[in-house]
């Protein structure tokens, strides 16, 4: 085979350290070759590997009475909502596609979110989005970026929700200079099952063959994940094939199949592709297994030829999954998948050596021991420092200022103002279980299938975050409590999103850390532990440094559909309080 | 006078459009069809003589998405 | 009453037509499969909303080719009963099974709210339940719902009495401004020439329950039930 | 070999889509700028020699609906 020797410079180019790499060497006992070292960069990437930010995470309260997954376990966290149902729920980010191709990143950030969702054997019910953009006001050509990036934000998210028929019920948009260059992109998608319903994406059973189903593998998005871990730079437009075109069609296929399949009893283990795709997939079953698992990449279903298996194994082509299926029931897994006409293939089988090994057409490609990749990657304690952290407020710096010019200037910003332009182009209502619209405090929504009444709300106010990353955070967390709570909602349970910038920079680490320990702190105060969510950083643009801006989804339940309320004043002579200070 | 702009998805880029449209020919009786492309088609009239250089900017930067597309510029005469 | 809901690769309305239709004492209602050649029995066909096909090159143009569309257009040209909403509307019209064709918005964009909508007729299978001149609210949910015919087409549906719905103000005055999406005419929802055939592209199935904001959908589905002992079934007759 | 089908919006419909570009375009300088129709490009890879019946009825049947749209075959040799 021809590929590159490895130098520094490649190494330097798969953003691996020196140090990282002796480590390699080390594991393997020997030099990695060119694929296996494209699997190594991507599953240490931050993307996959959280190598920055796994410390500060342990901080998190993850265990609760309702908890039935915990965060980290499998692709998202699951909540107890009584009655032997349960909900599975995550935020996750597509920040730097955005960026790049704003409509298909941010159809493929929900692709990806609802992926995670239903591999937990979830039926995904609603979707939130929480969006920041830079100033869209104005001539300047900046304004005029930024006004692209939102709409294509906008209709690139209702493409992917409204195809697949999932409703996109709340978020929130905020715009702000800080956003110019790098917008934000976070999505959150909630689903249901019984409890006797939750599927692992654990390799088990030694034999088992191992499917891949769903879209065939192309060249798009090549190292992705690698991509979502560096500052965006004038140079990352050369990145360009690294943007995925999503279909919702397919995965609306793959969804229906993949439940149907789940409830026929076939399944061993289960888990999307999604950043790092066949790599992250293979290597993760195995670990959580405590398995190996084998593949031979010439059976993969493949949209282009000549793909080389560092191609195919790092490629994040949509819309796919891999399938461990129980020995035996091959046939019954292969007539759900050609009734929803879907491309699959067997692929390999579970193996009981530890090893993620790729094959290509018998010839071993990739033999690396799969918890080395999944779970041993370095873990860094960032330095910290307030060196360089945003000035402090002082409030005597405020201009005076006519209260009423600044009533009418707060109340025509972009951020306060009515965002139905947004949602009217979401379908909120699919699904008949929308009963507070878009336009009050959280969205409240009847969950048919289980009887149940939820509330969700995404919030992050990013100024507080930059004044004190620390009550910043926390502030968000009381504010999404409360929009559940005005919603008539006890809140259950929270994921969020964590967007900052470079972790390498001690200041961004310290407010990293500063708004962890809030949301930590705040999270137990109500009772609510985080079940998962997603770590973006390096955000940054050459504008510089995004506010940091820790989001948070909080998921509420309501007893009974008398208590749902919403904002508006409902008539004449009621009589109105003020409660707090 | 009119240009015709022709905007197709990059070779390496997913169609799912054109993959659809393909199943669907298949199903209607042209077994044999290969690869499927689905793009757009822009004919835009010109009253005076057309400033081509203008036109391949607009084509660029307003009728595709340089990023998964590429165009085509004619003018028709 | 025996209802079929079609569900074609990437319907995802059914299972709400399904739901809404459960809430009605006397009706029966199943998934029909759209690799399947038979309705199993069914007096009612609903092509439901969604993006079948992906909505891919036209929306509606691939999923007429469905198997079951051959069944179902027999169904319809035996007298059947067949209601499309939304997706299913666009399915009906591409399939030839209701005149003109749903196009991109006015503005381009998706819609998704709550409109008003006129009764322009009621001795039909869908709409006797209801009073002429009733305004319904009922939400809309596409980016291509514009209705278009041409000049003579549109003559022959007024003059025929089969635009069953137009978009409307609250007030019931049909206008530019109570237009949606563009619709030749305002015009909702058309049915054929045998009026056993109506399309539609509001979603009467999410107004059928008071917690979803409105329950004037319910007339639709109210109608088809009332049908078999409507005195003015006869007259249409 | 291959077909490439042009599907173009008959002058009587609506098109929102083309009116939209044209307005973009005189936003990028294009003052002069006449009507503009947006339609679809479809590029059809065949292996064989092409049944150019059969892509005629294709053309008209699945990939234009002859109420709102007119398309053109091409066989490129
Ligand atoms: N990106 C979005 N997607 C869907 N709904 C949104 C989005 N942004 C805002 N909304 C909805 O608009 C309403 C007002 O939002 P926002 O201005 O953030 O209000 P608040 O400050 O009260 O939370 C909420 O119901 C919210 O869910």
């Amino acid at each position: 085979m021809n590929e590159p020797a490895i130098t520094p410079e490649i190494i330097a180019k798969h953003g691996l350290t020196p140090d990282e790499y002796e480590r390699i060497q080390k594991i393997l006992g020997r030099d990695p070759n060119f694929t296996e070292l494209g699997v190594f960069s991507v599953m240490w990437s931050e993307h996959c590997s959280y190598k920055n930010s796994k410390p500060e995470l342990r901080k998190f309260p993850t265990t609760g009475d309702t908890v039935l997954v915990k965060a980290g376990e499998e692709n998202a966290g699951v909540i107890d909502v009584g009655d032997g149902w349960a909900v599975a729920f995550k935020m996750e980010s597509h920040n730097h596609p955005s960026a790049v191709e704003p409509f298909q990143g941010a159809a493929t950030g929900v692709g990806g979110i609802i992926r995670d969702i239903f591999t937990m054997g979830a039926r995904p019910v609603f979707n939130l989005n929480s969006l920041r953009f830079g100033d869209i006001r104005g001539d300047s050509a900046e304004a005029r970026t930024n006004r692209r990036l939102f709409a294509g934000v906008v209709s690139g998210i209702a493409h992917y929700g409204n195809c697949i028929g999932i409703p996109t019920i709340g978020g929130e948009v905020y715009f702000d200079e800080s956003y110019s260059g790098n917008p934000l992109v976070n999505v959150f998608c909630l689903g249901v099952l019984k409890h006797e319903e939750i599927a692992r994406g654990a390799a088990s059973g030694i034999g088992n063959p191992v499917f891949y189903v769903g879209a065939e593998t192309g060249r798009d998005g090549l190292a992705g994940a690698a991509f979502a871990s560096r500052d965006l730079t004038e140079e990352s437009k050369q990145d360009r094939p690294a943007v995925q075109v999503g279909d919702p069609f397919r995965e609306k296929l793959l969804l229906e199949a993949c439940l149907e399949l789940l409830a026929s009893g076939c399944v061993a283990g289960i888990q999307d592709m999604g950043a790092a795709g066949l790599t992250c997939s293979t290597c993760e079953t195995a670990s959580r297994g405590g398995t190996g698992v084998e593949i031979d990449l010439a059976l993969v279903p493949k949209r282009e030829t000549g793909m080389t298996p560092y191609e195919t194994l790092l490629s994040e082509s949509q819309e796919r999954m891999l399938v461990i299926v129980k020995k035996g029931q091959e046939d019954s897994v292969r007539q759900i998948f050609e009734k929803w006409d879907l491309p699959y293939a067997e692929i390999g089988t579970v193996k009981d050596d530890g090893f993620m090994r790729v094959k290509e057409n018998g010839v071993t490609v990739v033999e690396i021991p799969a918890r080395s990749l999944a779970d041993e990657a370095p873990i860094y304690n960032r330095e910290v420092s307030e060196k360089n952290l945003p000035a402090p407020f002082d409030a005597a710096t405020l201009p005076e200022t006519d209260v009423t010019a600044a009533l009418v200037a707060l109340m025509s910003h972009p951020s306060l103002a009515s965002k139905r332009w947004v949602w009217r182009q979401y379908d909120h209502m699919v699904r008949l279980g929308a009963t507070v619209l878009p336009g009050s405090d959280a969205a409240v929504f009847i969950v048919r299938e289980a009887n149940k009444i939820l509330a969700a709300t995404s919030d992050c106010n990013a100024i507080y975050c930059r004044l004190d990353p620390r009550e910043g955070a926390k502030v968000a967390v009381a504010e999404a409590a409360r929009n559940l709570a005005c919603s008539g909602a006890v809140p259950l349970a929270v994921t969020d999103n964590l967007n900052f910038g470079n972790p390498h920079k001690p200041e961004n680490f310290l407010m990293l850390r500063e708004a962890v320990e809030g949301l930590a702190e705040a999270c137990r105060e109500f009772n609510t532990p985080v079940t998962g969510g997603n770590v973006s950083l390096y955000n940054e643009s050459p504008n510089g440094t995004i506010d940091p801006t820790p989001t948070v989804g909080m998921v509420g339940q309501i007893a009974d559909i008398k208590h749902v309320t919403t904002q508006a004043f409902k008539a004449a002579g009621d009589v109105i309080l003020l409660l707090g200070q | 006078m009119k240009a015709i702009v022709t905007v197709m998805p990059k070779p390496s880029v997913l169609d799912p459009q054109g993959a659809a449209t393909a199943e669907a020919m298949k199903h209607l009786g042209l077994e044999s069809v290969g690869r499927v492309r689905v793009g757009k088609s822009i004919e835009i009239e010109l009253p005076g003589e057309p400033n081509e250089e203008k036109l391949h900017e607009i084509a660029r930067d307003l009728l595709s998405n340089p990023v998964i597309e590429d165009y085509a510029l004619e003018i028709v005469r | 009453m025996k209802f079929a809901v079609l569900r074609f690769p990437g319907s995802n309305c059914d299972q709400d037509c399904i739901h809404a239709l459960s809430t009605f004492p006397g009706t029966e209602a199943d998934y029909v499969w759209h690799k399947d050649t038979s309705l199993g029995g069914a007096d009612v066909v609903v092509v439901p909303g969604g993006f079948s096909y992906g909505d891919y090159l036209r929306t509606g143009s691939i999923a007429r080719f469905s198997p079951i569309m051959k069944t179902v257009k027999e169904f319809a040209a035996a007298g059947g009963l067949v209601i499309g909403i939304c997706n299913g509307f666009q399915i009906l019209c591409e399939s030839g099974l209701l005149p003109g064709a749903l196009v991109r918005n006015r503005d381009l964009h998706f819609l998704c709210k709550h409109v008003f909508l006129r009764v322009e007729q009621t001795d039909t299978p869908f709409t006797n339940a209801s009073a002429k001149g009733a305004v319904l609210n009922v939400p809309v949910a596409h980016g291509e719902g514009c209705y278009f015919a041409d000049d003579e087409t549109l003559q022959r549906l007024n003059a025929e009495g089969r635009v069953l719905v137009r978009y409307c103000d609250a007030q019931g005055q049909v206008n530019e401004a109570s237009n949606p999406n563009g619709s030749k005419e305002n015009i909702a929802g058309i049915c054929n020439e045998g009026r056993n055939v109506f399309g539609l592209m509001p979603h009467p199935e999410r107004a059928c329950d008071p917690f979803l904001g409105s329950t004037d959908g319910s007339v639709i589905f109210q109608s088809l039930l009332n049908w078999p002992t409507s005195p003015l079934r006869k007259s249409a007759a």
